[in-house]
């Protein structure tokens, strides 16, 4: 255990009476040993941040706490008695809620019949799903958790996924509560929606353990905070008797930046014109409704807005797979000359032979393939290029010299370009995709959410490298729901709603609260107050919180 | 075509797509529960064999039935122990069934009866007789519904009942009860299951229990209620024509039984008319053979479209490695 | 980072399926009162105890090879291509027609010709389920299924009706001209001076199958074609995101199973029968889909799979031919290998692995 | 010692390598001799096996099915003292016997007889696997009911195109009953295993059957109005007998022959009347006259009463 952390541990309220009390676990999984001897002690009624690189071992030590996952050895005390938790049914007994970092949700179900699955009140479902209708709607009043009990899960934007997720545990009455990095693929809104809920919850003298990898929500709304390094908890203190820059530190074990530092753009000739496109899917939605920007060389053009109102589909577009039966017009023009949108040269490969390159914001389902091995997962996409072929052969030699060296430059952990891309965590895929794309230098390069779950560390890293892309001249277009992320990387920023731009703003001549409305589709001149974010065509009308001036 | 004639094709249709149906309900409760099974034309194999076997030895068909149901339920459990409890391969696994039932009958009838695989024949009890329904005889002659309530619906054995009931009974188990209800998420999403604390390997073994009853029964039925006894390999693909039809069906009971009613009268009406002469043309034999699984692919590909399988389908449940 | 030694993964365990699988067997023979230690002479010497042999272990093995890498190549692009047994058929009718299409002078010109007759049927065969798969959605489990049953009717119709000589009782096509005759592969070895394998079925096309198996190799492994199967099959989103086609390798990875498939017909209508009979593939393309996943979908294990299988073809075809134990003694030995190795593999992996981690923290300790 | 190799369907096919296996089981009972046996398991073996009996000096070497006919041309001439006799298939070499029944005779009077017992001048034939042997059986049958019964009617099905068409007792019935839905009341199952079924259905329904190789009169007695058997019994026992002497050449087992016949037994006295022996005797004598001149479907590949 780390020397300088030590004499910090356990401090927080030991005289309050603890709901959740972690001693000496450990687990392994084969030969990684994901925790090791951890203790915990998370006083009742208090909000507990969990913080800790990729792959530091928060997820397994949760997964534990709700009997997912059996510990080698420790105690768990609940509420001051111990108690063996062998399954999920048996936390779930001891009060015990848990929303995944990854959902666990049936998508074909409703909403329904995901709240009631396993906590059925008879061998009959009607009964149940009466019931559980009740209780939703109640609360749903009573902590602003508003979902159609009817929906399809896959029908739900990820933020109402989640909502499904906490209701799930509120229906089997948890009072502890451990939600798993929730707001990883929220919206701001969301997120901020979340945390009153939160803070609601605690009111009502539950417990909450939330585990995040940003600091600035720690630092709003945890009361204590501990701190985890490969395995082991390394600190806990007091959210209020820290900052952002130690628990930075803590969490690497090295200083970290905090702010992203960049040089005033020096823009160049346009690399991608855009003219009024268009784009309407095969259900006939209008996804982008005529569409017109500019991005400049040495420029990185920020796109912010609800996910959800056309920014997928513009990425997918110009990266060249639009989704099937959709329909395309309008002109996009590459350093000067037309691309084809819909024709056979309409494909992602030609769009990478013509300089652009494309950080995908799924990188597990688009951006890597999983159960292929790092290094072949450099090639993916540029599989095609020259210097990777030797005649009819692809040049694997070639290829691995190429992955070392980037996985070297990109500080990818574990070092090991045979491992599959599975084995990676988060963090780390990430970094694989994101130097994949950067290296080869494109003219354009289409980035969607780059940092999503991944550690502050790593977060730095590709910040810094996104701007060194810009300033060796490229043009960059950066979609993301992070506020703070568009706001320190962009030079220019334009919002979506609904499938429009609604606006451009400098960055330092705007607030947050100025964008957030343009993200609500409030335009400069009327001022009307609308829902945030929400399309009008989503299925989901409803009022979400506005979003804070 | 006249009335009488339709009448007779839909009866032969019934009698043709009850093994069919029984199989692809078996089918569909295993693979809504994420467990792929190629293997029913086997566990339908066995089944016919132990239950003609053990029908013609103690002279009780509802015996047999039963021993078709544990012979059927025995590979049943070999599966489930390969691709729920060891994880295996769940197509290997199948295969291996599905040879594994070929060899063993004849093995084990030659042993026992010494016909070369063969059970001797079956008569009176041994055999599910053909039940005629109330006042069948005396309605006959009222004009449509006489000849359609007795000799289309009235005049089956006691079986293909048994397998039309399964239908409704299959929908309102998947879609009304708690079971169904973590059967299908057990498919779906073994995860969502296991954190709500039920237990994702004893759902996955009751889907592949009932999986091994229906199969047993459709075997039973092929034996001893449309034949009379075990020929070797009389299965004859039903099996895999069975697992076309769930695929068909996309995994729901009702459009189960439309797919094998589909195939049913694909065959009743190729073997009706085995050589159609068109004009100077006679379409040969071979082509009327063929003709159920050539309209099968035009149907599949003109009509049905993109089948999406329960989305676990297949993979063994693993949490930790 | 693994668990336990590769060498214990890729041999111990499989050594180990195979013992219980073998143990099994032997508690079958002995229920039907015959002799299990007999049995296992007879089968082992059968097939590997002599050159003869071994030339029909291998004639089966190459069979095998070709129906195990047809199923292996599409399954890397996630399609489940059941109908090998189809494919193949129709290759034996592309190989009959170009054998008796001309008085060919010599093997060597007719063998390439053959090849690609056999190739060209069989991927034609495959080509119709691959297409409504990729364009219509249609299943390619049920189509393939499908076409199985109309590839029996096809060929029957054709054999009956067109290429059987007059007045033959037989539904085959009429032997192949002398020029088509495949050198055995003991013709090959006297050539040598050698004694091997006198009148075996196997010839030139078990060296054909080792080169196949190693061009799919390369092309799985070492080609972007390959590269861009095996994504595809990963991840249909993932290729879309790489710009790789996905009616494209759906189209081309079904035409090369096919083609494969259809190859197997080389070994059995022309190496073997030297016409085309009915029941030419006897359920080999079904064994194919054994022996690829037995063979975990890589070429060489395709191969050692057929090698076992071919083993157990020509033991088991022994043990009927001269012992009173009923053939399908051998059906049942088949399933339980395909079993204990293919599917209840784990059953022995998981207790091994066990063994080795307590090894490791022993010494670790 | 004799061997005998029965060809894929298998010694208990219910059918003619069941026969051939009754042939050489009488042999045994009758001279006490034993003999060497093989069941095919693929196609690749038929040489091997046949190699390897003649070179374990089993002799006379006796084989089902013309399926061997092939490998035997080739392998004959490779053992001279050998000597092989092959069923159902002509194969001119000096040390064989190639035994061909005239199936189209017996199934002639099986087609009158069905003509005669049938109420409603409709007969059903069922046939195994569509190949030309069983065209054979067709053709005769039809010939004979058309001869008797020349407004009469013949539905012809056949049961599939794969090996799987003999084990198929399933479709069989259904064919049957497909059949008797369109009025025929007398069917003749030419397929194997499949025709258990066909005879099971037929008895069920309460119309008559027609069994086919060996005599299954036995099977449902007073419901099989008769069975075309083919003597490939008494072919095997024959050859057995002659032991090294077989005589080569073509063999024809025809009615003359005693080779094909219609079996009446106790099982299906009631169902024949003297008026049907009458007839059946009467064709026999015009065949081995010539007045009556069966015509061979394999021939020309053609039948005449279709
Ligand atoms: N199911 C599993 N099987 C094997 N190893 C696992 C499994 N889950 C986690 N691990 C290992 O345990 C370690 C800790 O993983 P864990 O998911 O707890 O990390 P985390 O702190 O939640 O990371 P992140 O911030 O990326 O969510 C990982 O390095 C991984 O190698
Ligand atoms: N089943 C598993 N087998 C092996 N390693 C696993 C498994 N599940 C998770 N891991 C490892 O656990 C670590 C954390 O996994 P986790 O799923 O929490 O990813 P993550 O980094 O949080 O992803 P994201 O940031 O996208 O949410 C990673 O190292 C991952 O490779
Ligand atoms: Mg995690
Ligand atoms: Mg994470």
């Amino acid at each position: 255990m780390s020397s300088d952390a030590i004499d910090r541990k356990g401090q927080p309220d030991t005289a309050a009476p603890a709901a959740i009390e972690l001693r000496g676990i450990s687990k392994s999984f084969g030969p990684v040993q994901a925790n090791r001897n951890i203790s915990l002690r998370v006083p009742k009624g208090t909000i507990h941040g969990i913080i800790g690189e990729n792959g530091a071992g928060k997820s397994t030590l949760m997964s534990i706490l709700y009997g997912f996952y059996k510990p080698d050895s420790g105690e768990i005390r609940v509420n001051g008695t111990p108690i063996t938790i062998t399954d999920s049914q048996t936390a779930i007994r001891s009060g015990i809620g848990m929303v995944f970092q990854h959902f666990k949700l049936v998508q074909n179900f409703t909403v329904l019949e995901n709240i009631i699955l396993g906590a059925e009140d008879g061998p009959l479902l009607r009964p149940s799903l009466a019931k559980a209708r009740g209780v939703l709607k109640q609360l749903a009043e009573e902590y602003q958790l508003n979902v159609d009990p009817d929906e399809m899960i896959e029908e739900l934007s990820v933020g109402h996924q989640q909502r499904v997720e906490i209701l799930k545990a509120l229906y089997r009455q948890a009072d502890i509560l451990i939600l798993d990095e929730p707001t990883g693929v929220l919206t701001p809104a969301e997120a901020d929606h979340l945390f009153r809920i939160l803070e609601g919850l605690r009111a009502e003298g539950k417990t909450i353990i939330l585990i995040t990898h940003k600091l600035r929500e720690i630092m709003e709304i945890t009361d204590n905070v501990s701190v985890m390094r490969r395995g082991e908890m390394v600190a806990s203190v007091k959210t209020a008797e820290t900052s952002p820059a130690e628990l930075a530190e803590l969490m690497v074990g090295r200083k970290v930046l905090l702010n992203v530092d960049k040089a005033p753009a020096t823009p160049g000739d346009p690399i991608l014109e855009v003219r009024d496109l268009k784009l309407v899917d095969d259900e006939g939605v209008e996804r982008l409704r005529k569409i017109s920007f500019d991005i400049r060389a040495g420029e990185i053009l920020g796109i912010a807005g609800v996910s959800g109102n056309g920014q997928t589909q513009l990425l997918e577009l110009l990266g060249g797979y639009p989704e099937k039966g959709s329909k395309v017009s309008g002109s996009v023009r590459m350093n000067g000359q037309e691309l084809d949108l819909t024709g056979t040269k309409s494909d992602a490969a030609t769009r990478r032979a013509r300089g652009i390159g494309h950080i995908p914001e799924d990188r597990q389902v688009e951006g890597l393939i999983m159960d292929f091995t790092a290094w072949e997962n450099t090639a993916f996409g540029y599989h095609r290029a020259p210097e990777y072929n030797k005649g009819l052969l692809m040049d694997n030699a070639a290829i691995l010299a190429d992955a070392e060296e980037k996985m070297e430059h990109f500080d990818v952990r574990p070092r090991n370009a045979q491992l599959a891309a599975r084995n990676f965590s988060g963090g780390n895929q990430q970094k694989i995709v994101v130097a994949r794309e950067i290296e080869r230098d494109p003219d354009l390069l289409l980035i969607g959410q780059p940092t999503r779950g991944v550690d502050i560390g790593a977060i730095e890293f590709i910040h810094k490298r996104i701007v060194e892309l810009r300033d060796a001249g490229k043009a960059v277009l950066l979609v993301s729901v992070e506020l703070d992320e568009i706001l320190a990387l962009s030079d220019r920023i334009a919002v979506m709603f609904d499938g429009r731009i609604m606006g451009e703003r400098i960055p330092d001549q705007t607030t947050t609260g100025e964008l957030g409305l343009l993200m609500a589709g409030v335009t400069d001149t009327e001022h009307t107050p609308a829902s945030a974010g929400i399309p009008p065509d989503h299925r989901h009308v409803e009022t979400l919180p506005e979003e804070p001036a | 075509m006249d009335f009488p004639t339709i009448i007779q094709i839909l009866d032969s249709a019934i009698r043709l797509m009850t093994p069919l149906l029984l199989a692809c309900l078996a089918g569909l409760y295993s693979e809504r529960a994420g467990v792929f099974d190629i293997g029913l034309e086997g566990k339908m194999l066995m089944a016919a064999f132990t239950a003609a076997s053990v029908a013609y030895l103690t002279g009780s068909a509802w015996l047999g039935l039963l021993a078709g149901i544990g012979g059927s339920l025995a590979l049943s459990m070999i599966h489930g122990l390969a691709s729920i409890t060891f994880m295996g391969n769940q197509l290997i696994s199948g295969v291996a069934i599905n040879f594994l039932a070929s060899g063993l009958t004849v093995l084990l009838g030659q042993k026992i009866f010494g016909l070369g695989g063969r059970t001797p024949s079956l008569q009176g009890n041994a055999r599910f007789n053909e039940i005629t329904l109330p006042f069948a005889d005396s309605i006959r002659d009222v004009p449509f519904i006489g000849p359609v309530y007795a000799d289309l619906i009235s005049g089956h054995s006691i079986l293909v009942y048994v397998a039309f009931i399964c239908v409704p009974l299959t929908w309102w188990v998947l879609f009304r009860t708690r079971f169904g209800l973590r059967l299908r998420a057990v498919g779906e999403n073994p995860a969502s299951v296991d954190t709500a604390g039920v237990s994702v390997t004893r759902l996955r073994y009751a889907a592949v229990i009932i999986c091994g009853v229906l199969c047993g029964i459709a075997g039973a039925y092929l034996a001893t209620g449309l034949s009379a006894g075990f020929v070797k390999e009389m299965t004859a693909g039903r099996g895999f024509i069975a697992l076309a039809a769930l695929i068909f069906a996309k995994w729901r009971p009702w459009n189960a039984l439309f797919a094998t009613f589909l195939f049913g009268l694909l065959e009743a009406i190729a073997n009706r008319y085995p050589n159609l002469e068109l004009g100077p043309i006679t379409i040969p034999s071979m082509f009327m053979n063929a003709l159920p699984y050539i309209l099968t692919v035009i149907i599949l590909a003109g009509f049905v479209g993109r089948a999406i399988p329960p989305r676990a389908g297949g993979e063994p449940y693993v949490k930790e490695r | 980072m693994d668990k336990m030694p590769k060498w214990a993964d890729v041999i111990l365990t499989p050594l180990i399926s195979l013992i219980l699988a073998m143990g099994i067997s032997a508690l079958v023979i002995l229920a039907i009162g015959e002799s299990p230690s007999e049995a296992m002479k007879t089968m082992v010497e059968g097939a590997l105890g002599s050159s003869y042999g071994w030339g029909f272990t291998l004639y089966y093995t190459t069979n095998f090879v070709f129906t195990g890498l047809a199923v292996m190549v599409a399954y890397h692009a996630a399609l489940f291509n059941i109908g090998g047994e189809g494919q193949a058929m129709m290759g034996g009718l592309g190989v009959a027609l170009v054998c008796l299409a001309l008085p060919w002078p010599h093997w060597g010109i007719a063998l390439p010709a053959a090849m690609i007759g056999a190739a060209l049927f069989g991927a034609a065969w495959a080509l119709i389920p691959a297409w409504l798969q990729a364009k219509r959605g249609s299943h390619i489990v049920i189509t393939t299924i499908m076409f199985n049953f109309i590839a029996a009717a096809l060929l029957n119709y054709v054999l009956v009706n067109i290429l059987r000589p007059v007045g033959s009782m037989d539904p085959a096509s009429a032997r192949f001209p002398e020029g088509t005759h495949l050198p055995k592969l003991s013709d090959m070895a006297a050539g040598l001076g050698i004694e091997w394998g006198k009148h075996t079925p196997v010839n030139i096309t078990f060296l054909i199958a080792i080169i196949a198996c190693f061009l799919v190799w390369l092309l799985i492994w070492r080609t972007r074609l390959g590269y861009e199967i095996r994504a595809f099959g990963k991840s249909e989103p993932g290729a879309l995101y790489a710009g790789i086609s996905p009616v494209r390798i759906t189209v081309i990875a079904m035409l090369i199973s096919g083609a494969l498939a259809g190859l197997m017909a080389i070994n059995n209508v022309m190496g073997e029968a030297e016409r085309l009979v009915l029941n030419s593939v006897e359920g080999a393309g079904f064994i194919g889909i054994a022996v690829a996943l037995m063979g975990r979908n890589h070429p060489f294990g395709v191969f050692l799979a057929a090698l076992l299988f071919g083993f157990l073809y020509q033991g088991g075809g022994e043990l009927a031919l001269w012992t009173t134990i009923p053939r399908e003694l051998i059906i049942v030995i088949q399933a339980l290998v395909i079993l204990f190795t293919g599917a209840l593999d784990n059953m022995v992996r998981m207790p091994l692995e066990r063994i080795f981690m307590a090894l490791r923290r022993k010494e670790g300790a | 010692d004799p061997a005998l190799i029965y060809d894929l369907g298998g010694k208990f096919d219910k059918s003619f390598n069941e026969a051939a296996f009754n042939g050489a089981t009488r042999w045994v009972e009758e001279t006490g001799g034993s003999y060497k046996e093989l069941e095919m398991q693929s196609e690749a073996q038929r040489e091997q096996a046949l190699r390897r009996l003649a070179e374990t000096g089993a002799n006379p070497i006796v084989m089902t099915g013309f399926a061997f006919g092939d490998v035997l041309t080739k392998i004959a001439p490779d053992y001279p003292d050998t000597k092989f006799a092959i069923i159902d298939m002509v194969v001119e070499q000096p040390n064989v016997q190639s035994v061909v029944f005239a199936e189209e005779q017996g199934s002639y009077l099986a087609g009158i007889m069905a003509a005669m017992a049938s109420e409603t001048k409709t007969a059903g034939f069922i046939g195994g696997m569509d190949i030309p042997l069983i065209h054979k059986f067709e053709c005769g049958f039809a010939q004979g009911f058309m001869a008797t019964a020349p407004d009469g009617k013949v539905l012809i099905n056949y049961t599939g195109t794969t090996p799987a068409a003999w084990n198929d007792p399933v479709k069989g019935g259904e064919l049957a009953k497909a059949q008797k839905s369109q009025g025929a009341d007398v069917i003749y199952a030419a397929a194997g295993g499949t025709g258990i079924g066909v005879l099971q259905a037929a008895a069920d329904e309460g119309i008559l059957s027609i069994g086919v190789d060996s005599n299954q009169n036995h099977l449902h007695p007073g419901k099989v109005l008769t069975s075309m058997v083919k003597r490939v019994d008494n072919a095997v026992f024959d050859a057995f007998t002659a032991g090294m002497d077989l005589e080569p050449g073509v063999k024809v087992m025809d009615l003359a022959a005693g080779g094909v016949d219609v079996a009446i037994d106790d099982s299906n006295q009631p169902l024949v009347n003297a008026e049907m022996l009458a007839a059946v005797e009467e064709a026999k004598a015009k065949i081995a006259s010539g007045e009556i001149q069966v015509h061979d479907y394999m021939a020309d590949n053609s039948c005449p009463a279709s």
